[in-house]
């Protein structure tokens, strides 16, 4: 069962996937996009990884898709989709792209990983919780500095000057 | 007898149950029970709005000292069936320069989104879709599925009011999605759980009482999540003629009809489940089967009180409305979230916590009020709308 | 149970998909788009490897949530750039920002 | 954890079933009359001048950035919130802090204009 949703979940996040690099108009890129994040997040489900589930929708969907989104319609003129979608050298990029995956797959199925079983706690989001203002203190304020910095930096750039 | 009927729902589902494994395998009972209780909820949104639709035109008639619908059926309670069979048989238009593929996605997108927050929502004890470990945050993930697909039918439709329709609603579901968020966590750290039917069995007292001010922070964020008047220039008609589905007709055009009725009635389902004590009531530890009744008339009050508003209040302008959302509601929410996070720490006994948290929520409120008032009348001032 | 490998299969393609995007689109917009896949990818890996070797703790799942924040950041910013680059060059084709070559 | 998400996954697919079941019964019902003047775009009975993608104001844009912070800041409020009631007075400490930057951040675009529309 877990196997054959693994199957339908993988496919879709690998069409979507490549869609995404493909696909001339650049909205439908972003739309095949949201697909592809769709497709992760199941992923995360079937990895018993729920609250990063979410995470990703509420993240990745939510906010970083309809930024994207913003962006192509903010720049719209590019968006014809009669000019070339890839640069000269996208043939050897995807010779290059073949062989990283070729050389990937050779050294995932070479190594014995030490998988070791064990029950998924059932307080998953306590214990993220509690991780982020225990050990992870210094990520979680940077990531909150980090954000803000982000914020701050974008408004500048993209803020039109009278 | 009389046990069987005082917990109805579930004791029914149990035999219905016990019945079919008599002769299905038991991977066919668990399917043939999730379709039939996914077929269920599915439906909430269309049923909403045949509902809905009926009561709002009764309510806003009256409000507006007219009668509503009294033609088809007795007090015209047909109404929205002949509108459901006008829009099925209605041509449907597709314009010429349409991005046809992406065009007929997006009411399916933003339908579907509508029918899946019924999945968490607990309409009784053991009365739950799925009780998920994440059910708060799944309520609020569900609602950027709309955010998309408000995108897709505004840009597929290549109209420029669509488009601009389309602009302005996702400013507005972004900005009122944080508020909505934050009131949402306040509630969280309060019971210490995401699981919504856990909410309401921790929630001996509803928790409108504790947290007056996040439960209005959270209602006007939904109102505003939902595009309804005092927050629906979406669909100002007279400046942006109907918003982002202009080009829609026929059941694509329902379509968007049926999530915006869906989708009132869901923020008030929510709305009850994290406020109002959701399926609790007097009797209601004797009698789970009234559970779904008290849950169904508190969300008819919230939606009630949604049509008040909207026949009584005149519709916001954009740059005050997205301003509120930022400027007001916002600092509003973090401050009684800390609020919230500062008294449970404090060492004393919880009845007093809860007192103060009531306080802080007052506080909160007034001095919001006050900022606004002072701001308002500065506005008024410097535009010279009164005399000084 | 779905073996561990599978999942490093997918996120490997899922990877080099965005190595591809990203390396041969010419708008900028979509070269971004094929760096978030490569995240995914990441993410996929450290989620997986937490789930087959590490229940104990929740390193994998915590390094997710900070590469989401990261990427939310970065997404922020670079978007920003594009807009501003697209308003005073009306292009964001990577080929033609060249100024800063000497 | 997974039956329940099996229930999510049924659910999400006939909850998509219904809206494709009711546009291919409307499909197979309703009249299909195209005509130019019908199938053109709406724009007040005059034909649409100039490409529809027109450029938008970067306005739109500042609310999403500030959006996106937000969002992403409250992935981290939901775990802290749940755990809350375990934990010692240094988890409210370090959210004070966390929200304090944040606030800091509002407070720098409240003053820019960037909440502002133009």
């Amino acid at each position: 069962m877990q196997q054959v949703a693994f199957a339908v979940l993988s496919l879709i996040t690998l069409g979507a996937a490549i869609m995404v690099v493909t696909t001339p108009s650049l909205l439908r890129s972003a739309l095949w996009l949201i697909l592809a994040f769709f497709g992760i997040a199941g992923i995360f489900v079937l990895l018993n990884a729920d609250f990063l589930a979410i995470t990703q929708i509420l993240v990745y969907i939510g906010a970083i898709s309809t930024l994207m989104i913003f962006a192509v319609m903010l720049s719209s003129k590019v968006m014809d989709p009669h000019q070339p979608r890839f640069n000269e050298q996208w043939g050897l990029v995807g010779g290059f792209s073949a062989l990283l995956f070729v050389a990937l797959a050779a050294i995932v199925s070479r190594v014995v990983w030490p998988v070791a079983q064990g029950e998924v706690p059932v307080d998953t989001i306590q214990r993220l919780g509690a991780d982020f203002v225990g050990p992870y203190v210094i990520p979680f304020e940077i990531a909150s500095v980090l954000l803000v910095v982000a914020m701050i930096g974008a408004i500048i750039i993209a803020r039109e000057r009278e | 007898m009389i046990n069987y009927l005082s917990d109805f729902f579930v004791n029914l589902a149990r035999s219905w149950t016990a019945w079919i494994s008599g002769f299905l395998p038991v991977w066919a009972v668990t399917v043939v029970n999730y379709v039939i209780v996914a077929v269920i909820l599915v439906m909430m949104p269309v049923i909403a709005t045949l509902t809905l639709t009926w009561m709002e035109r009764k309510v806003i008639g009256r409000i507006q000292n007219r009668i509503g619908p009294n033609r088809v059926g007795p007090w015209g309670i047909f109404q929205a069936i002949a509108d459901a069979v006008k829009m099925l048989v209605k041509e449907d238009i597709v314009p010429d320069n349409a991005d046809k593929p992406v065009f007929n996605i997006a009411p399916i997108l933003i339908a579907a989104a509508a029918c899946l927050l019924w999945a968490v929502l607990p309409f009784g004890r053991n009365m739950i879709g799925a009780d998920l470990n994440i059910g708060a945050l799944y309520v609020i993930a569900i609602g950027s599925f709309t955010t998309v697909a408000v995108l897709m039918a505004g840009w597929s439709s290549n109209n420029k009011f669509a488009l601009i329709g389309a602009f302005r609603v996702v400013a507005q579901l972004l900005s009122y999605e944080i508020p909505m968020v934050l009131s949402v966590a306040a509630v969280v750290l309060l019971v210490g759980t995401m699981r919504m039917g856990q909410i309401v069995e921790l929630q001996t007292v509803p928790f409108v009482f504790l947290l007056p001010t996040t439960f209005l922070i959270y209602m006007l964020s939904a109102i505003a999540e939902t595009g309804r008047a005092p927050f629906d220039l979406l669909e100002a008609d007279s400046e942006i003629v109907a918003g982002y589905f202009v080009e829609y007709s026929g059941l694509k055009f329902g379509w968007f009809y049926i999530a915006e009725y869906g989708n009132l009635m869901a923020v008030a389902a929510i709305a009850t489940t994290l406020f109002l004590g959701g399926w609790r009531g007097p009797g209601v530890a004797a009698v789970p089967a009234l559970g779904p009744f008290y849950f169904a008339v508190k969300i008819l009050v919230i939606v009630f009180v949604l049509m008040w508003i909207r026949g009584t209040l005149p519709r916001f302008r954009i740059d005050q409305m997205l301003g509120f959302a930022w400027k007001v509601l916002v600092p509003a929410a973090l401050a009684n979230l800390l609020w919230v996070a500062i008294v449970l720490k404090l060492p004393v006994p919880t009845a007093l916590q809860w007192l103060l948290i009531l306080a802080g929520n007052l506080i909160t409120l007034v001095v919001a009020l006050t900022l606004l008032g002072r701001a308002a009348k500065q506005y008024a001032a410097r535009r010279g709308l009164v005399s000084a | 149970m779905v073996p561990l490998t599978w999942y490093l299969f997918l996120a490997a393609a899922l990877f080099c998909i965005g190595v591809f995007g990203a390396l041969s689109r010419r708008n900028a917009i979509a070269v971004l788009m094929g760096i978030e896949l490569m995240l995914n990818a990441v993410n996929i890996n450290l989620v997986a490897f937490w789930r087959y070797t590490d229940l104990g703790q929740m390193t994998g799942q915590l390094f997710a949530v900070f590469v989401i924040t990261v990427a939310a950041a970065e997404a922020c910013v670079g978007l920003a750039l594009i807009i501003t680059i697209y308003r005073q060059r009306h292009t964001v084709n990577v080929e033609e920002l060249d100024t800063m070559k000497g | 954890m997974l039956p329940q998400y099996a229930f999510i996954a049924v659910f999400a697919i006939i909850a998509f079933a219904l809206p494709i079941i009711g546009l291919i019964i409307s499909w197979l019902i309703r009249p299909k009359k195209p005509n130019p003047a019908k199938n053109a775009t709406y724009e007040c009975g005059m034909e649409t001048i100039g490409d529809t993608w027109v450029q938008f104001k970067a306005q739109y844009y500042l609310y999403a950035l500030v959006f996106v912070v937000f969002d992403v800041e409250a992935i981290f409020i939901f775990p802290w919130a749940v755990a809350y009631n375990k934990l010692g007075l240094y988890a409210l400490i370090e959210m004070i802090l966390f929200v304090a930057v944040l606030v800091g951040g509002l407070l720098y675009a409240w003053r820019k204009g960037a909440l502002d529309w133009h």
